[in-house]
């Protein structure tokens, strides 16, 4: 999947001059990641540089380029460090475009890796998505597989509004679906592992049915996408599972299209639970469901706690509490 | 207000415990401001914009001067302007002042729910404006409406957005005084104070990328100098040698807070430059001459290539903060009379006067009819509609521009909402 | 209400020499709003002072001096004016007690006027709470009354964890209930006005009933108490109004409680919406109350929008709308 | 890395576009630090503690040096320390040498999930540990294991740390090398940047409001100081004159970005602090004699109610970022043996040997016996378990300590979990 983000920046840096990509390690060094690997030396040191340790600023220069007509791509390291740029995120990025009556917006991209499952800690492994979700004027974005990323960044890149593109960073090499004690799987021979090499784009706000089924709907992204893969198959309830791919514009049609078909609706993710996104997941099913609605709105999420080091694999949502929650919500 | 001498009175401590800055002068107290001393207009000199920044550190605590007491420009740093363009800037310097006792008047009456001046401060912006291209890119704060004047911007538009009225092109979104003019680059001002500073560095960034010839100019007030914002713009700025004037207006206050909670009674702001290698020069803000004369020196040396400067603006803030203010409760009322920097807009009368290319009566009927073109303007703003009264624009209008196309949950919303 | 929040603070600087008081212009002015009126010359200059405008500053100051053993009670200016101030709150003061292990926390006090009415604009009127109750280790209190937020306030204050104490400011001078365009009412003669001079608390995380009903119950804290109490009696809904006060933690007990015997809830704050406190209120209520649940859960809130300076009307969420909520939640 | 010389090699644009800085090796070059001119050891004057700051700027741009490349203490900054001291010292950094070669060690063997070294930076918080007193509040980043060393806290607890193992006081909660401890003055690593820095300033006002004699030291990256936190320590230890000292240890490296991406090309890191009124000094962080030195003059004036002092430690990080980094990838290999400021601890051993209080024997000896102390502290510490194997805390205790009280959602939330 890394690769797949590499090329949507590679892309987007080839067909669009105004496309400036920076953050902290992406320019020599091509990202603790590796996700900018390679793009400095192919597009030039003033169009793929490094950036000091300065989320704000990095956030602020972006929206000013912004401004100035161009269309920056901003990596902030680990998404557990994206708060010193809330300010100008939520203040000026979101309601730049409003605020002027659409003289001046903010068409920037902020890329940062989110969520846990790499020994992280705390501060390696949030998923802060809640929180900017609930700001109006921003859009978020979160891939779970290597066609998407690289689909959904180049629409994201292009997109004039501002865009939160979290990239689960467990999903970086494989497509991991929460036994973290079986062997490592790499994207090698998966389906949505086919990247086409030139441009192309996966459109905002359009979720996409993974797994077709009757008896429940899933709603998952990014890593969870995965998980409740793995939930279906090993708990043989015939899930209908979504991956939302844009949580704002939400994609509600095929939230409520699925849920009502099924009647049944598990809500999962990574975040803490309490107002995460899976809230507002919940407060629209029952909303636009409640007399299709046969059992309540589960949510597996992340405890409200903070991401516990040596305990992460009794924080994270793996397949055995979704199965569990699968088999409550089927059962009521 | 901190010495101009460098440093040589930076305040030592004697209290045993928490040292609390405290302004000179409080309510009932005599303000007495014999105690800083000013150089004298002219005796800064005036290094070639190309100068290694290390070697002209003092400027950040000296005080550039072009106009003395008896009226007279002097020195190295005399910009030399003809007269028409002296009175093109007491001319916007006029209208901002008239301007601004109309918007006030008008906000008493009820007819907006706020208002800002920048009275005794004129210079600061109208200076900065003329010494600027048009198409430079001004990354303001609210107290530089002289920058749309000094730019020939409408009036109405102004009003408009004032009265957030049916002709307010930011469509009643933005409280009073919150202008944008993409066309007069003139920036959104933010009522998040900082904000603007570090995005005019991002704007320069990208100039400079492009290798155009435009530059950013922004500004920020003493007490924002505090927000982190300041700090994103001199470290991106110095980084990566962004062509853009930082200005810093020291108006000494802060709504109640004296500069000295910003930290300027340990040293001067523009010294906060220095530990960028960002050439630092402070300024007589209410000199007009002095203005121009830095402001063109850190233009020329952005548009060479040759990166950022930084600018303090030593000036007074005349009147309370806002509307929503009342300056009497935190500092003497004679503190603004007091102020030996004088009014910006009388030094430069008494220049051109001592230059022999104005009169006393010259003054005072452009004085009128200014008055009475902001009278003008404020009748046809108020055709348009007050916040209180008359036209409005669609309140539907609200629901758009959140996103470049109105996404499926703010459609069922605005159905939602019956507008 | 602004004089019972002065009072807090002045029986906190009284009784606890730890207690210390800052923020932008609290001083010797008394702040913006008068919250700290009269404080500085009571208590001295280096227990309550005016702070560099500087939020991110203000707050690690309030954690480096919770962490000596102070307790620090800071003012932000506006709720706008939060999230300079974000990295520190949610990185640092939430989590210093889980990181350290008990080693160090953060018993500060974050007062800030939110929410609109008073024509300020989207940079006066901003009602941040639903980001920060998303964030496990942060309270989030909310007052409606003279007599609660003094009571609330001295609770937070003496809280050794991070609060997060959000006032309403259009209720500082009177009990505001959303009809903009009657007489301003002020709060002398109203009952919850009646304001002890001395030391008393409110406890945290209790909520209010500040009216029964069987028909359907309103959740609501802040200026919208008001505004329910208003819709209620001119729809003539036997609405159970329920005043949360504190957000997190959150008195489910007294949630479910009403709403299984009323059967229909209706959720309603000013802050947007998605994702806001109210998706979490939902969530819960349908989790809780499924099948006690005649209707969907309704939200009544500030729309997805900044806050519209000259439609200030038109996007504060009043009786009207509250009301029509109530009745299409009683109809269904 | 910046010139020594005030400024004079300050970079000057020549590229018409946007200017990237770059470092002056990357992989495949020969580094040649020969254009590094450093002030010879002795050559800076010493001021006297109550000095106004304005009078020694200059500090900010020179580099303080006790020891000569002959083992010689020279100058006024000598803090002429009896043997034993520097002993104490010697030994403190020799044994964090070794607790980083064994941590990297069983991190390689899965037996912890990261680590980070401070290979060449040991004076830094060896130095620094012995000028303060063992109350006084240290703030530390990831790098100044050291001062938890110098101060004598037991290895076997931060071993636990790193491994979190039942005998984690932090409980597994937190990632290796984020120590805690309270007992040791040494507050809880935070992993976003800078956030310690204005806490600092916190906890010094509040022990200046208390009349206190305790006063706070903090430290932060080069690269770290381009976050906002950074200003605001500047900003409210001038405002409020606290008694902290703000180290900057300058190890020429944040990740694989060179110091002038935070601005370290323009100017010192020192020379952020001018701006602020803030004494601000560069010294050689290799020298642990300079560094104890500048250490003890800026606690000095804390104590005294004098204010806050800025130290830029010039340093080099002589290995990888973490055991997740591979410097080769960015720098030289041979760059850190090319650094022309040494190995603090070879430099001090080098010393005691000059002073004939110390042999080569002896520095053999020491190097066993802590490499022995380290392994036997190892083999407890796996003993109550590692992050692969052996006991852990019960997972329960996770939800604890959210808040004080556990509130009724956690409850549920532990209850769901079946822990
Ligand atoms: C981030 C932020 N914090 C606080 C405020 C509230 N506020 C508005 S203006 C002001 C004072 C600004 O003083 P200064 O920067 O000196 O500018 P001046 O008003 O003197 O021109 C304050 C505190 C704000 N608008 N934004
Ligand atoms: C707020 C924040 N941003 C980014 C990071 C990721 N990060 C960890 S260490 C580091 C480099 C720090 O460099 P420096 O401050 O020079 O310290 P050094 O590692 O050299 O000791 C970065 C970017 C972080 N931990 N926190
Ligand atoms: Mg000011
Ligand atoms: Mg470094």
């Amino acid at each position: 999947m890394i690769e797949a983000i590499n090329s949507a920046m590679d892309v987007a840096l080839t067909q669009d001059p105004q496309v400036m990509v920076f953050g902290q390690d992406v320019g020599y060094f091509g990202g603790v990641f590796r996700a900018t690997e390679g793009l400095q030396r192919r597009h030039g040191r003033d169009r793929v540089f490094d950036a000091p340790i300065s989320e704000g600023g990095i956030v602020a220069v972006a929206v000013g380029m912004g401004a100035y007509g161009k269309r920056p791509v901003v990596e902030i390291q680990f998404a557990d460090y994206i708060y010193p740029a809330t300010d100008q995120l939520i203040s000026e990025a979101a309601r730049m475009r409003y605020r002027t009556a659409g003289e001046w917006w903010s068409p920037i991209t902020v890329r940062s890796p989110y969520g846990g499952g790499i020994f992280g800690g705390q501060t390696h492994s949030q998923s802060p998505e809640g929180i900017f979700t609930h700001v109006a004027g921003l859009k978020t974005v979160i891939p779970s597989n290597p066609y998407d990323a690289k689909g959904l960044l180049v629409a994201a890149i292009e997109d004039d509004d501002p865009v939160l593109f979290f990239e689960p960073k467990r999903l970086y090499n494989g497509p991991f679906d929460g036994h973290h004690d079986r062997p490592v799987r790499n994207w090698s021979g998966h389906p949505d592992a086919q990247v086409p090499q030139g441009h192309y784009r996966v459109e905002l706000g359009k979720a996409r049915v993974m797994r077709e089924g009757r008896d429940v709907t899933v709603l998952a992204y990014g890593t969870m996408v995965h998980v409740a893969l793995a939930a279906a198959e090993e708990t043989g309830i015939d899930a209908e599972i979504l991956d939302l791919r844009t949580l704002i514009p939400l994609d509600l049609d095929a939230i409520v299209r699925s849920v009502k078909r099924t009647g049944r609706c598990v809500v999962v993710h990574e975040a803490t639970r309490t107002c995460g996104f899976g809230a507002e997941l919940s407060a629209l099913v029952q909303e636009h469901c409640f007399f299709h609605l046969e059992a309540p709105v589960e949510r597996v999420t992340g405890w409200d706690t903070p991401y516990p080091h040596a305990f992460e694999w009794d924080y994270f949502p793996g397949p055995a509490r979704l199965a569990a929650a699968l088999r409550k919500c089927v059962d009521t | 207000m901190h010495d101009t001498e460098s440093g040589s009175q930076a305040l030592r401590r004697n209290d045993p415990g928490l040292h609390i800055p405290e302004p000179a002068f409080r309510p009932g107290d005599q303000p007495d401001f014999s105690g800083i001393s000013l150089p004298p207009a002219g005796a800064v000199a005036r290094p070639s914009v190309d100068i290694d920044p290390s070697a002209i550190r003092e400027l950040a605590f000296s005080l550039i001067r072009v106009l003395d007491e008896g009226g007279h420009a002097r020195g190295e740093w005399d910009p030399q302007l003809p007269a028409d363009v002296l009175i093109r800037g007491l001319r916007a310097m006029m209208l901002t002042r008239a301007y601004d006792q109309r918007m006030v008047r008008v906000q008493r009456q009820g007819k907006s729910s706020f208002y800002m001046k920048c009275t005794g401060e004129e210079a600061v912006a109208v200076a900065a404006a003329l010494a600027l291209r048009r198409d430079d890119m001004c990354f303001p704060t609210y107290r530089q409406q002289g920058l749309l004047l000094a730019r020939d911007w409408p009036l109405i538009d102004m009003m408009n957005q004032v009265y957030s009225n049916s002709g307010d092109r930011l469509k009643g979104r933005q409280m009073p005084v919150f202008y944008s003019s993409r066309e007069a680059g003139f920036f959104s001002i933010s009522g998040n104070l900082g904000t603007q500073y570090s995005q005019a560095v991002g704007w320069a960034m990208a100039s400079a990328a492009d290798g155009g010839s435009r530059i950013a100019a922004a500004w920020i007030g003493d007490g924002a100098t505090a927000e982190g914002d300041f700090h994103y713009a001199l470290t991106f700025a110095s980084v990566y040698q962004a062509p853009v004037v930082l200005n810093i207006v020291n108006n000494q206050w802060a709504i109640s807070s004296f500069a000295g909670i910003a930290g300027g009674e340990q040293s001067t702001f523009a010294s906060r430059g220095i530990g960028f290698g960002i050439p630092s020069l402070r300024v007589d803000g209410n000199d007009f001459l002095a203005v121009f004369a830095v402001t063109a020196w850190a233009a020329e040396r952005a548009r060479a290539g040759l990166g950022p400067t930084l600018i303090e603006l030593f000036t007074y803030r005349a009147d309370g903060h806002s509307t929503s203010d009342d300056p009497t409760r935190y500092r003497p009322t004679t503190e603004p009379s007091a102020w030996p920097l004088g009014d910006p807009i009388e030094r430069l009368r008494d220049h051109l006067v001592t230059l022999g290319a104005w009169s006393i009566e010259q003054h005072s009927t452009l004085e009128q009819e200014l008055a009475e073109a902001v009278r003008a303007a404020g009748k046809e703003a108020e055709a348009l509609g007050t916040l209180k009264d008359g036209p409005r624009i669609p309140a539907a209008s609200f629901f758009e521009q959140v996103y470049k196309d109105m996404p499926p949950h703010l459609v069922r919303q605005l159905r939602e909402s019956g507008l």
